[in-house]
């Protein structure tokens, strides 16, 4: 059974789905309770799952994951919501030196099973710490996970998937997508959690990106395609771990690669996926691996955003810069 | 609005209220001149609000209900006092100067700042809350070190009173007996959290454990907020230490143009404080007591439509920065990135910028 | 040592104190029982002195001085309590029956934890300042949601307290009315710090900022730790909320076996603490007034002696671990670089364990 | 004038200078005043310079640097000594969120004059929390700088030029090399804050490291040379932004690097530097870049830590990989 939502909408069916499946899910974070939070994602819960599973709570992140910590210890699994990106610093060091490594800590007795979930990337116009990419701080991170939906459908599954897990997961949710629409299947997952997929097939040039970029990455194989060229799209979901192997054989046909990320480019997703693509399929590659990132800035007043963020143009420059590199 | 905690000099209706500890000290030429601030203030705020209806400001987070609040801590202060601002302290903006246009720069997209803060001695906003209370102590500990006679003054709202930061700065302030005011604004909600989610006791008493005094003040009452500010800064100046004040008052309007405050409060609550009106309160009383004719008033009212006019007309100016101003202030110092940025901007023609 | 606000029912003397609000429940067994814990995990901590010196253990945290403090309030919980400490608390650790090798892995930089958190509701050690405060809250909620008559109980150090977090706790657990005591040590330093940098007045008044109840007890009394945490922990589970005790002591050691005190503090301080020793002052009640002999004196001795030579043993036999163990409970499911982690140093031939 | 000295004394003589030098530098920290720090990288400065120059501070990270950032808007120079790396993830969210981005907000007004220097790395055999490699969290955020000493005479040179600049510096300091002896020049820079340098001269690979791990590339070096393997190292000394251009010129010669760190490799700086460099010497490469890095796992009790830690066999088992490529 298929049916037709926007991600917000899915992330809030999941949400419920968990809840409903397994009493020891709670949701926390800054308005979610009455308000169905700043972007209406637990729309309606508290209402249905009451008070004490659906948290309002007191305006502090680093409480918000170091309760979550005390609640998974006692058998809990808490759902964090953090409002936007740009706040989620506060709660570093929790999920750093807490989160990520009370499992390894106990031997193995503690579950740090948690969502930490984070609307992120930009694209919606707000003001400063509202359009940000922490992905790569938490991808570098031992003991965490860090996945990213593009999709409704993998928005529901995901969601789920990452509830049920036992190691603690930073959910990255592509702001700017909440409100498009798409078909969710209700039956069964379209994947693992750490599968990644391709998105379009292709044979040129593989296009790598995760959350809000894969769309951007779509576009530029449509224009790509018109000029002749053949992009292979990966979205690849799961942020840490990679799945590299499925990189690794797109790569193999293609000879050429460009990742994707609105993060500036230092020490980044991209960094990784090219060093460790370099290592896999040295002999195949045709061209460097390129990465169109966000630029080495502060995110910018957001009416420039859209030149900070790679647009199709940007993503097309490097593709001709891969296709063009033996000349 | 019976609180014997509360410090109050005038009543909801305008009337003086006798108060052991503080007394006014404001002429009515003063008075008139706090009223003037607050029409105007709450005049640029309606606009602002229209301009973000219209679609030319990315958002705007009103202060109507707060500023009596705003202006009397603003007129409180001397002028080589240091303020470290929240998102939403346009009144004190407004009372150390800066031009209402460079306040709406961050609403509008274009900055993220906005004015220049050094000029004003106003902070750069703020948006991660509570993270300018430890650079207002560290700023204080400044002006210990200058053996200035100055004073920091944090602004903060009741949400974010629960970060650590904000009690971080209470232990620092405290610790170093550092010239530093702490003002929160406990407008009673933090997006749709009561602030009795904060704290179920009231927010100043806060200060108690932390070694330093708590003052609450209506902050809805112009008069008492300055005469309660100024005493803790004056204090601050002269080695007197910090002092928490917590302005009780209330946000009328939404937390943000984004915000859709029916959600999660009812309409009955709203109307109580409305009736609780900082501005006609101190119209009120220069009615009564001074006598200030309606032309007067009428003359402070079209002086605010005059400078919401221009500030419509500002904003309306602000076009779109050219893309390669993102680079600019970025690092202080060359840095090969952003030369490598903008370069590539500059080769793909987004900007037409030069290196 | 005469202080109106502390609470305390044996004098340095180890003579009874009239106290208006708390009075000492124990039988002469029992703290007798006191006794012997306190003199066995002195014991334990100097032969972990030793052992460190003989480069056995990487470092070690002394408890001496704090034994009271710890055995007061380690003996006050009931079983199904769960406790949250720092790295120093090993006489919780022992009340809570965690094996006391296991409480030195640590420190022979053998495991990150040591023990079973879950089997002895004793958390795992926890050396970022303040972070484990926020889990005992997360812990209390739980608990809250199972509808158990149980607490959580936070341990911290006057230093700590400085810290975001520990605050944080504090909002939270008054916001949630959370079954949660918190502990604090101050035994007047942090590191070379003196808790006077931390606050001027005395801690627990921080509580009643937040909205709750903040006792100082005399953290060498044994008698009086013990009444004051089990009034404080039978509230909380009963939904009486959070309680901040405030156990002032001393740490008569350094800091770590790294620390050199010498560098910041004057002995005469330390002498005057060595006179209101916790052990001296209970067996000097024991003695006085339950007439125990010194023969059951020297059996808790020559008990304590046995124990610390077994742990030396333990300690002697605790061997490296295989490097390929670095891989295990990163991750609580399979997760590909840990694969690769652990084929790597098999084929290196660092590890030969398998994968 | 050349003197000998280890690299703690380097940086308190070098502290000390800075701060005779100019009377808006001043100290803060936890434990550095009387005591002298930890490491006593700060012994006798206190004595000398008051405690208003050299603050003992209240144990809390955030407030270190929040602060820090007010004293910078007053004109003042904060060196803040953070007291082991796994103590700064508590000041994350006021690095990250307002030391990095406070220029860019007051569009130039502000100067976010100040250095953080962070005891890093493993090596000293100490408890968890002590031994960690946070590096690749600040090299990602735009608006910080991040660099590191490998000798003394760096050290020296480094914290006094860290000082002087404008923008916002990490200042790393390879813990297990405090006590390590070196020349000091006491009269002229050896180079420029943010040169890498040619630690040793070589044909067939170039050996990239920075901090504790330069020392180690050494060795590696000296082994490898004996088996007939000439190697370059390189130390990156700055770590963000990285001397790419001196690495890209060794490269081009030698046509195989490896780069050493002591982190996860995941989002690192070795990604990066892997990354740039193979876009840049594309044609050059006889291999692809390989990483030697820490496990991905919470940094290990440190009875094990030089297993987790890059040792000079799993240097030269990376040397063989990229030697033996071709094969
Ligand atoms: C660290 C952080 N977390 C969350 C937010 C999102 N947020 C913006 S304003 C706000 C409420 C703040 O309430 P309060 O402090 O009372 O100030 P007010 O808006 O009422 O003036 C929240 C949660 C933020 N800006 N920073
Ligand atoms: C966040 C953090 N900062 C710094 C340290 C280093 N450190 C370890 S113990 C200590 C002093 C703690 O003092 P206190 O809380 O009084 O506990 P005590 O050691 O006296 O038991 C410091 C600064 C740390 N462990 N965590
Ligand atoms: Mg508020
Ligand atoms: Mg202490």
């Amino acid at each position: 059974m298929t049916t037709t939502m926007t991600m917000a909408k899915a992330l809030n069916e999941g949400l419920r789905r968990a809840m409903e499946k397994d009493p020891k899910v709670l949701l926390m974070g800054e308005d979610i309770g009455r308000l169905g939070g700043v972007f209406r994602i637990t729309d309606g819960l508290q209402k249905d799952f009451g008070e004490d599973r659906v948290v309002d709570t007191p305006l502090s992140e680093s409480a918000i994951v170091g309760t979550a910590v005390g609640l998974a210890i006692r058998g809990y699994r808490a759902v964090c919501e953090i409002q936007f990106d740009g706040f989620v610093y506060p709660a570093f060091d929790q999920i750093v030196s807490q989160v990520a490594k009370m499992h390894k800590r106990s031997d193995g007795a503690y579950k740090m099973a948690m969502v930490i979930r984070i609307p992120f990337q930009g694209g919606i116009g707000a003001i400063e710490h509202h359009s940000e990419s922490p992905e790569p701080y938490f991808a570098q991170t031992a003991g965490l996970r860090v996945v990213s939906c593009s999709t409704p459908n993998d928005a529901y599954w995901m969601i789920q998937q990452s509830i049920e897990h036992d190691d603690p997961i930073i959910f990255c949710e592509p702001k700017c997508r909440y409100w498009e629409k798409g078909e969710v299947d209700l039956e069964s997952p379209p994947s693992g959690l750490f599968d990644a997929v391709v998105r379009r097939e292709g044979t040129d040039v593989t296009l790598i990106a995760y959350g809000a970029s894969v769309k951007t990455a779509l576009r530029a194989a449509e224009t790509a395609a018109v000029e002749g060229t053949s992009i292979e799209v990966i979205d690849t979901r799961s942020i840490a771990p990679l799945d590299i192997g499925l990189m690794a054989k797109s790569l193999e046909k293609t000879g050429r690669v460009v990742v994707v990320q609105e993060s500036p480019h230092t020490a980044s997703i991209g960094s990784e996926i090219v060093s460790e693509l370099t290592q896999r399929c040295f002999y195949s590659l045709k061209a460097p691996g390129i990465r169109v990132s966000g630029y080495h800035v502060p995110y910018p007043p957001t009416r420039i955003e859209e030149d900070y963020r790679p647009s199709v143009d940007r993503i097309l420059d490097a593709v001709d810069r891969v296709m063009g590199f033996e000349s | 609005m019976i609180d014997e905690e509360l410090v109050q000099l005038l009543t909801p209706e305008g009337e003086r209220v006798e108060n052991s500890e503080y007394e006014s000290t404001l002429n009515g030429d003063e008075i008139f001149g706090f009223y003037r601030d607050m029409v105007i203030i709450r005049r640029l705020c309606n606009e602002s609000t229209s301009l973000q209806r219209q679609g030319q400001l990315a958002l705007w987070a009103p202060v109507q209900g707060q500023e009596a609040a705003q202006i009397g801590a603003g007129r409180a202060l001397a002028p080589m006092d240091f303020t470290f601002p929240t998102y939403r302290e346009h009144g004190i903006a407004w009372c150390r100067g800066v031009p209402p246009e460079n306040m709406l720069r961050l609403f509008r997209a274009v900055s993220n700042g906005g004015w220049d803060p050094q000029k004003y001695r106003h902070s750069v906003p703020t948006v991660v809350l509570g993270s300018q209370t430890l650079h207002a102590v560290g700023y204080a500990m400044g002006i210990q070190r200058d053996g200035a006679e100055e004073a920091a003054m944090a602004f903060f709202g009741d949400g974010a009173s629960s970060q650590g930061d904000v009690m971080e700065a209470f232990v620092w302030a405290a610790s170093f007996n550092a010239p530093v005011v702490f003002f929160c604004q406990n407008n009673q909600w933090g997006i749709s959290t009561p602030s009795t989610v904060q704290s179920k006791i009231p927010l100043y008493h806060r200060a108690h454990g932390f070694g330093f005094p708590g003052v609450r003040v209506d902050g809805n009452d112009v008069l008492a907020v300055y005469e309660v500010t100024k005493r803790a800064l004056d204090s601050a100046r002269v080695g007197g230490g910090p002092t928490l004040i917590e302005a009780y008052t209330y946000r009328i309007g939404a937390h943000t143009t984004s915000d859709d405050p029916t959600r999660y409060r009812i309409d009955a609550e709203v109307e109580v404080w409305k009736h609780r009106d900082p501005v006609e309160r101190v119209k009120a009383l220069l009615v009564h007591e001074y006598k200030v004719k309606n032309a007067d008033f009428d003359g402070v009212a079209a002086e605010a439509e005059t400078m919401a006019l221009k500030l419509r007309e500002d904003v309306l100016a602000m076009s779109r920065p050219d893309p390669i101003t993102m680079f600019d202030n970025a690092y202080a110092a060359p840095h090969p990135l952003i030369e490598e940025g903008r370069r590539e901007m500059i080769d793909l023609g987004i900007s037409g910028g030069e290196l």
